[in-house]
């Protein structure tokens, strides 16, 4: 079961009583590690299966990336932006908008996909976690922008207008799958991984885009 | 200070001590269930023998403007009124207002705190009821704010 | 039975200042259980403070008192090696007592 | 008190009336001011304080199919030494061959000088049985190193291996979130809602984090030892259940803990 480690751990006890200062795995090395430790480390439970663990190309970069401090190479970059674009599709019924209303408890709500959320509920957006989105709302967080005014700094008066065009497509897309935009951006990619619905993202988008929202007050 | 130990060996004996001689029986006390039951501060108060309360700058309530967590609000109340009978601390919009009621006696200041759960944002009381039954009391908003990763 | 509790009791002046923290689940009646059925209340219901063995405080408590309860108040005219005793009933009838000494 | 409060109040509506419309920042900075004030009524008359002293009675008690107690037990300073051996974990351990935090060690002297099974008691849920004896065991231990200073070892190989693991497994994006550690606690100063999240990869941030837990959270009146918070950081990552004592959360706490160095030991703490 934990053969290789063992393996690798006692390599690294020999030279420990060779040398002073045992050099490290090689990077490789230790990457394979990590990956036999996770497979050993976890178990299924509720909805959150082993699956949830394969590895997924872009994540692997982006977590390199992270790691060691380097951007992705900007061709690489490129790709996982290309193909992450490639994922999002416009709203089936040509409409772009749902009921502020019904995002704002989108926004509010942080639950689903944990191994203690029911699999069939419906999930939650989590974006008060990173955004401040209303004013009304003080305990927002900040590791993503503040999304305050969305619409109205951007000079969004009638979404369904051509002038607005390019924004609502824009936060569309954004909301579906952000890494098309920014290859390792942290946020949630809410449509590729179905974490919101179509309808969901719509409500959401209404909150952030229509003038009427609390959001553009 | 006494350590954790003693405090361990010496509770078996007093406990036995108490069951003995049975709660202090001077003053046995049925709980007030009709005062916890009440749903406004102006039942709770009435349950508790006080007249219609009216605010008064001699009782205090201390607490936070806002809780991180609506399960844990430290308050207290304390008051300088003379011939006060028991202090309440109340939450207007719990489903039922009384958190707890302190009866005051000459052995301790009439300065009490502890925490309560709150449902939701509201308006916290501490009423004083004096010994010809009139309440006076103080309050102060207390925010409430959803914490964490809401999961 | 249920946990002890901490008690500590410290004199300044003439007086002691006592916080008490107590282990207890303080259900509030207000919640629900998987099946949708609403778990009844359990709570501390009275508490008793004596002095060396001479009652000095009482208090009745509800169900919106906090999980694992603090209480804090302060005893005229004690001081240091005073015996300082708590006692709490909950509405199932459990009950704890455990007494400190005043440093 | 109240008075002060008065005052205070007074003039931040002063501020606000003054400043306009640039109050919205002015507001948000008063309630975090308020927080803080907040967190600081709880500080006198931590709950933790109960598990501690269970903890204690627990570490002399003669328990266990051999009713002995745990006093022989090496946490890494020698049999029976506690005071400073938790910010020394987790650390290579000799006679099991491997890194170990405090909770995993525990189960070892559980099973080697009481007699118990350190595999059931790993699978028992947090809080249950045994494993709420863990957690307070490990409540009172900690709190034997408060206010020490955060010295883990790097000396041993398998301590450097664990730390490259363990930093590769804090970067590690992934689940339907792709959520990774480094989502929330790579950065200074941020915040989801209004807690503030430690910066986990250098100091201060990685001492005040990991220094902190076990930990009574005050949401649900639990005590939540180093292992179960590392089990909600993942569940709340949307990934699957971390074993109790995996080597990922090993490798997680050394992460942290080496990159603590010098921070200060706080736990119990109470948290939100």
């Amino acid at each position: 079961m934990t053969r290789s480690y063992l393996h690798l751990a006692s390599a690294a006890a020999v030279l420990a009583l060779t040398a002073c200062s045992a050099p490290l795995p090689s990077s490789a090395d230790l990457d394979k590690l990590t990956q036999d430790i996770v497979a050993r480390s976890f178990r299924a439970q509720g909805q959150a299966g082993v699956d949830r663990l394969q590895p997924d190309e872009d994540n692997r970069l982006c977590s390199e990336a992270d790691r060691t401090g380097a951007p992705v190479d900007a061709k690489l970059a490129q790709a996982i932006e290309a193909r992450n674009m490639a994922t999002i599709k416009g709203p089936s019924d040509g409409k772009y908008l749902g009921d502020w209303k019904e995002g704002e408890k989108i926004a509010q709500d942080g639950r689903g996909k944990t191994w203690t959320d029911p699999a069939n509920m419906a999930n939650g957006g989590n974006c008060y976690n990173c955004h401040q989105i209303s004013r009304e709302e003080l305990s927002y967080g900040t590791l993503g922008p503040s999304l305050y005014q969305y619409g109205k700094i951007r000079g969004v008066t009638d979404p369904n207008s051509a002038a607005a065009k390019p924004i609502v497509e824009y936060t569309w897309g954004k909301i579906n799958n952000a890494r098309a935009y920014n290859a390792c951006s942290s946020m949630p990619r809410f449509a590729h991984k179905g974490i919101l619905t179509e309808a969901q993202i719509k409500h959401v988008m209404a909150l952030l885009l229509d003038p009427t929202s609390p959001v553009n007050k | 200070m006494q350590t954790r130990r003693e405090t361990l060996k010496h509770s078996a004996a007093v406990a036995g001590l108490l069951a003995s001689t049975g709660l202090f029986p001077q003053y046995a006390q049925a709980f007030d269930k009709a005062a916890f039951d009440a749903k406004t501060v102006a039942d709770a108060v009435k349950a508790m023998g006080g007249g219609a309360p009216a605010e008064s700058k001699d009782v205090t309530i201390t607490g936070p403007d806002i809780a991180e967590n609506g399960a844990v609000v430290p308050l207290a109340v304390s008051t300088t009124l003379p011939n006060v009978k028991r202090v309440l601390l109340l939450v207007e919009k719990n489903p039922n207002a009384l958190i707890a009621m302190f009866n005051v006696s000459p052995e301790v200041e009439a300065n009490f705190a502890t925490r309560a759960k709150m449902g939701q944002s509201s308006d916290v009381y501490a009423v004083a009821i004096t010994n010809d039954g009139k309440a006076l009391f103080a309050k102060k908003e207390v925010k409430v704010t959803l914490g964490g990763c809401g999961g | 039975m249920a946990d002890p509790m901490r008690i500590r009791a410290q004199a300044s002046g003439d007086k002691a200042t006592v916080r008490v923290l107590m282990s207890h689940e303080m259900e509030s009646g207000q919640r629900k259980d998987g099946t949708g059925k609403t778990i009844p209340a359990w709570h501390i219901q009275d508490v008793t403070a004596s002095l060396n063995g001479k009652p000095v405080m009482t208090a009745e408590w509800g169900p919106a008192v906090s999980k694992n309860p603090f209480l804090q108040f302060t005893i005229k005219g004690a001081k240091a090696g005073d015996k300082v005793a708590i006692t709490w009933k909950d509405n199932k009838g459990d009950t704890r007592t455990d007494e400190a000494t005043v440093s | 008190m109240t008075h002060r409060q008065d005052v205070h109040g007074a003039k931040r509506w002063l501020l606000i009336a003054l400043m306009g419309l640039a109050s919205v920042a002015q507001a948000q900075k008063s309630s975090t001011d308020s927080i803080a004030e907040y967190r600081a009524m709880l500080q006198d008359g931590n709950p933790a304080d109960l598990f501690e002293a269970k903890g204690e009675d627990l570490w002399k008690q003669k328990r266990g199919p051999k009713n002995a107690s745990l006093e022989q037990c090496d946490l890494g300073k020698g049999p029976g030494v506690v005071k400073g051996a938790w910010v020394e974990l987790p650390r290579y351990f000799a006679d099991t061959g491997r890194v170990q935090d405090l909770e995993s060690r525990l189960l070892t002297c559980m099973e080697q000088l009481q007699g118990f099974k350190a595999d059931e008691i790993a699978k028992t849920p947090f809080g249950r049985g045994e494993q709420a004896n863990v957690t307070a065991l490990a409540t009172w231990i900690s709190a034997e190193s408060k206010g020490m200073k955060f010295n883990l070892s790097q000396s041993h190989p398998q301590e450097r291996v664990m730390y490259e693991v363990g930093k590769r497994l804090f970067f590690m994006r992934g689940g339907p979130h792709d959520f990774a550690c480094a989502t929330c606690h790579a950065q200074d100063d941020k915040r989801i809602r209004l807690q503030d999240l430690p910066n986990l990869t250098q100091q201060p941030g990685a001492g005040n984090g990991f220094g902190a837990w076990p930990a009574y959270r005050v949401s649900n009146g639990q005590m939540w030892s180093a292992q179960l918070r590392l089990n909600d950081c993942y569940r709340q990552q949307r990934f699957p259940y971390p074993l109790f004592g995996s080597e990922a959360t090993i490798a997680l706490g050394v992460y942290m803990g080496v990159n603590g160095k010098g921070g200060e030991a706080t736990a119990p703490a109470i948290k939100r």
